[in-house]
């Protein structure tokens, strides 16, 4: 019998934190608006209601301050999980991120471990005006002892939230906001494969796309219409960035020989120039023409009126695939 | 070292807001009597903040600005943190004060710039010496103590108005900010709009302090607690701060006492976490309505003037309708021109790259 | 919802630092007689506290230290802030708390495996209930207010001491955290050694305010200065603030006057900054001569058992010359090991890569 | 008439403030301990006295403040030169730059520009306890709007500071602290190639390593030993890391065909991962072997005890160049 159940991302996640709460007294909920509003995305809405004060509550306005305390939460025994407002209003908790949150198991050779999850809505698509749309994931990657997250789809969206929250490290977990109001098909209770496992959402022969969050239903898309052109993409969804899964997208890579990372953020010392970076380090040997990528300028995420120029598009994605030295381009 | 003493007078001042109009519109006992012009002319920029407020929130329902944030009761607080200010003097506003920016004369349709869905704040800073509106919160107060001081080092009497609202204080660069003016005797006013609410979270949820103007203790700066809505107050409140900052005597913490009428913005329900009788509560303590009843009572409103000043308000709100409706065409390369003072090589052959796409998809 | 009023005492608490002895030993007039034999148990391990200093400078100067923050002259902030805590309380230290660790019941050698090079704190948090050293300042006042919160979430009466420097009170995460802690009702007791000084700036150069204690005012909870050199007063008001907080009642804020007799660490030269003067004013304040000369005049102290405590702090100095200077053997890849609770496959090929190297220095 | 004299680095950009300070009076100095101290470093040593408190000051303790009221400042027509004491400390300024330093111009269409030099000891090397080892110009480099440059010599220290100091633009400038106190023959009236050249510090026919900041020397060194191992290495100085000198590195990488990238941060979505992807973009049909990276581990920054185990060294440098697909390895 399957529970399979349409449900947008956003209800995957609120119920990710429903279940969580429900079955482990010491999950705990916080940050600005997350209680009596139930989050500006309505991400945690009725938990507040269900499960009290003393499990879901607001913060005074202060993102150090919400992930400081999270760091004395998790010391105390409990598994906090925060919302950061917008990707860039977890800039203020910078230092408590990378000073702790990511180093506290180090500094205690593992005698303290902090079970935290830093929820970030993050990335555009949603017409946001400035500061709402950064695509943050290299700060976190870059920082040792950071997991980073980032699912694409409703399923992974319920399934990683949960094992992040069970786990005993912490976790960056990315939210593409505009996939919020997304609906899926989701059964909650059929597993995901765990953190640190990429999968091949969509097989290909040609080359390979390699995408996370957001960007993996756009390669999905880009694919498809290639497939109409007669190329045949295969499409990676990487799941988490830290670990990051080399045997998958290694595999897909050398059986191709081709690549093309696509993601949103600026691609200047990126996830994409590491993904770019490590692909041609492994596969060299396999690459019939260099790893490409698609990703955002190196500018600050533009408005609303020009972000379609800005973020990686199905026929960027597909003109950056021809330059791929196909047999043709040879002859 | 210690320079600030702490009187009776000085917490009381910090606690109870000062007052100079009553709820009904009546001179409070002892009040000085306001200039009656002043006033009048006050009220007209009440009228004209008010009518922003309205045109811009229909605005946002006919989808021509990406958001609003209202400041509709708080307009006397948009009106007097400007009336206040000499003409090279600067203003720090955030997102929620439209209003205040153009009372400070910058062209509402260049103040709705960024709530439009561009990129920059539309107008010149320097040229009304209006930063962009900050969103990042309480970040800009810092901005505002750089000018400040820097102003200081050159030996100018600038003034800096710093606004922010009661969710501000909570974050780490108030407290930043009203310690390096106060350590550095900037000439800053921290003026914070406490509208009670911070989105859906409550005052109660940001501060069990007997006030947040009693936090200006803590930095050795006089802080003051003043009815928000209640413009001859505020302009007594935020001018004596004014010049205290322009005789060289430091910054002053200035909080105003007043309440978000509106949602926090279009894309907010607030029925969702306030009742509907809070919101009812403060109407009869609506700041136009103050200053009218009293200049009425007083004569120095007639209908002819208050006409006059509607019709003026309606001028403007159509300007604004067809400035913020004209269609604009947004140059995509200008998204590359101002990250840096010189395009980049990386930067230049984005570009380049992003016009072969397009030049590919016109043709 | 305003919880905190302001008395005319609680203000007069928050700036006129409660004393209980004298600089010269003798009780303040109407101060309640402290236990002699409490008292001298603690100047026991005040007498500790300073050779504990004196030994861990000694062996910096022998290149067994990397580093070592000296707390000479704030022995009784050290000791008292430990010896208010019931066992299940946890304590927040920064570099500069090392004496207190130890007098907390840390083993000394332990406490020093941070400053003597090492990536990890030496001891386990969880046994004494203390927190790794903090060096990014004021950082950690926010983990303590966590701590702290998820006690009461949990209806355990723990209480939480969080130390932190003058200069930190300037830094947005200290704000933050007493703002937080106000709000939560957190039971947690902020205690500030304002010791003058943030390496070579002054305290002026922080803060302009009455005191640093007033700052408690902005955030709605009790202020409280104290001498922070005399260790009665120290441990009646930081104990005073400990009960407060396991009734339920809050957080506080204490700062403790005291001064930094050595420079900010030995790599620092304090000659550059301030005059000698100053610090031989602060000798005659010693916390430790002051409970020794009023132990020695009540005859709760002779020079058996002054013999008998600097015997045993001997041992104890002995035991940390030994155990800081027997050679660690670092291993190498212990570096991967705690990173994540389980190795990261990057990691894993990371540490199998610097493993082959290693293997082929060796052979 | 030569005027070159031996200084350290320190004494180099001591140098660089003093003369920027003199020629410039819209020129600012001011941090944590810069005044009276002089800077922990002493790099700032004597400038207080000389120029008095208009010019150089010390502030509160507080990064994110300094450096909001840096970007005051330069709204209001200074030039601030602002230190963060070490790398780590910068963190809680993390908002203010990547918000506000990086896009004010931006946001203002170049109406407002911010001048302002953000001054971080950074890197390892010097036997620091934790926080103050981080290298941390990843963060940086990522976020547009922002130059970041690494001097390695103390020439470019002084020189790269003042074209940094008069320009129009925000700038990282990343002073490698393990070479504070080295001594190198420098003229200062000899101008240096400006921002955003890259220099070849040694021709080398076999391989190219690519290096900037603190592992210029180390790649030198390298480059030195394998010369006495019959192995021809180049060695090019990065510079600036943005803007990047493309021409330049390619120009080199394209003539030898191979390369290693070499720099002391933790090589995940870092600036190393960076320079590998576009070399490997750039020069694919002209590499030999893949490029390949040698950098710090994704751990924390190690005790003062294992540090040696985790910068790149003249050791691993060297292995790596061996793995570069030799004639002699194919035989
Ligand atoms: C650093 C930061 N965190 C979170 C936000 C999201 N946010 C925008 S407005 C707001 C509430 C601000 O409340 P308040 O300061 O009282 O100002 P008001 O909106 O009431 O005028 C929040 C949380 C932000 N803009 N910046
Ligand atoms: C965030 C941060 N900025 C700067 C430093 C560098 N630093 C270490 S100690 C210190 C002075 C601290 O002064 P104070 O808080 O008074 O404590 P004290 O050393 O006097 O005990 C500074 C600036 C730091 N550790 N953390
Ligand atoms: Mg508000
Ligand atoms: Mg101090």
């Amino acid at each position: 019998m399957s529970a399979a159940t349409k449900m947008t991302m956003a209800q995957a996640i609120n119920a990710a934190l429903r279940d969580a709460i429900t079955e482990d007294d010491s999950v705990v909920v916080f940050g600005e608006d997350v209680a009596q509003l139930g989050g500006v995305f309505r991400v945690t809405d009725g938990l507040h209601r269900e499960f009290g004060e003393s499990r879901v509550f607001d913060t005074p306005l202060a993102e150090s301050g919400i992930v400081g305390m999270a760091v004395g939460m998790a010391m105390n025994g409990m598994r906090p999980v925060v919302e950061m407002q917008f990707d860039a209003f977890a800039y203020p908790a910078f230092e408590q991120i990378v000073s702790h949150v990511a180093k506290l198991g180090n500094r205690t050779r593992g005698k303290v471990r902090l079970p935290i999850v830093i929820r970030v809505p993050y990335a555009g698509g949603i017409g946001g005006v400035e500061h709402h749309c950064d695509s943050s994931e290299a700060y976190y990657a870059h920082t040792p002892g950071l997991t980073v997250v980032a699912p694409a789809t409703n399923a992974d969206a319920y399934g990683l939230l949960r094992e992040a929250i069970a786990g005993s490290d912490p976790v960056i977990f990315l939210e593409p906001k505009k996939h919020y109001f997304t609906k899926e098909e989701v059964d909650v209770s059929v597993p995901v494969p765990p953190i640190g496992r990429a999968v091949v959402r969509r097989p290909g022969a040609d080359a390979t796309l390699i995408a996370y969050g957001p960007s993996v239903p756009v390669a999905l898309a880009a694919a498809e219409q290639a497939a109409t052109e007669g190329r045949d993409l295969g499409v990676i969804d990487l799941r988490s960035i830290v670990p990051f899964d080399d045997e998958t997208v290694c595999a897909e890579v050398r059986r191709t020989g081709r690549a093309v990372v696509v993601a949103e953020a600026p691609g200047f010392a990126s996830v994409a120039s590491e993904i770019a970076a490590r692909v041609g380090e492994r596969c060299f040997h396999h690459l019939e023409a260099p790893v490409r990528r698609v990703t955002g300028f190196d500018v600050p995420y533009p408005p609303p009126k020009l972000e379609h120029h800005f973020l990686p598009g199905v026929d960027r994605i597909l003109d950056t695939v021809d330059t791929l030295q196909w047999e043709e381009d040879v002859a | 070292m210690w320079r600030c003493g702490l009187s009776a007078g000085q917490l009381k001042a910090a606690i109870t807001p000062a007052r100079l109009l009553d709820e009904t519109g009546r001179l409070v006992r002892g009040a000085p009597t306001p200039d009656a012009e002043a006033l009048a002319e006050g009220y007209r920029k009440l009228v004209f903040a008010r009518r922003l407020n309205e045109q811009a929130g229909a605005l946002v329902r006919q989808g021509r600005l990406a958001v609003y944030p209202s400041s509709r009761g708080q307009e006397a607080c948009q009106v007097a943190c400007t009336s206040v200010l000499a003409e090279g003097d600067w203003l720090f506003p955030t997102y929620r004060d439209s209003a205040a920016i153009a009372a400070r004369g910058v062209d509402p349709v260049e103040v709705l710039t960024l709530l439009r869905g561009d990129w920059h704040c539309g107008y010149d800073p320097n040229v009304h010496k209006v930063a962009p509106q900050a969103t990042p919160l309480a970040t800009q107060l810092l901005h505002a103590v750089g000018v400040g001081h820097a102003a200081r080092l050159k030996g100018e009497d600038t003034v800096v108005m710093a606004l922010c609202g009661d969710g501000a204080t909570s974050e780490g660069d108030f407290h930043e900010a009203c310690n390096f003016a106060a350590v550095f005797r900037a000439p800053v006013v921290f003026f914070v709009q406490n509208n009670k609410y911070a989105i859906s979270v409550p005052l109660a949820r940001q501060s069990v302090a007997p006030s947040l103007a009693a936090k200006a203790i803590g930095y050795g700066m006089p802080g003051v607690r003043v009815d928000g809505n209640d413009l001859p107050a505020l302009e007594k409140v935020l001018g004596e701060a004014v010049a205290r900052a322009r005789a060289g005597d430091g910054p002053t913490l200035v909080e105003a006492d007043t309440y978000r009428i509106e949602s926090h913005t279009n894309a907010d329900d607030a029925s969702r976490y306030r009742a509907d009788d809070e919101v009812t509560a403060w109407l009869p303590r609506d700041p136009l309505l103050r200053v009218r009843t009293y200049l009425t009572a007083i004569g120095a409103l007639d209908d002819e003037r208050e006409q006059d000043i509607a019709a003026a308000a309606e001028e403007m709100a159509a300007a604004v309708r067809a400035g913020v409706g004209a269609e604009t065409v947004a140059d995509p390369e200008e998204v590359f021109a101002h990250v840096y003072s010189t395009l980049t090589p990386q930067l230049a052959e984005q570009r380049a790259a992003l016009r072969a796409e397009l030049e590919l998809e016109e043709a």
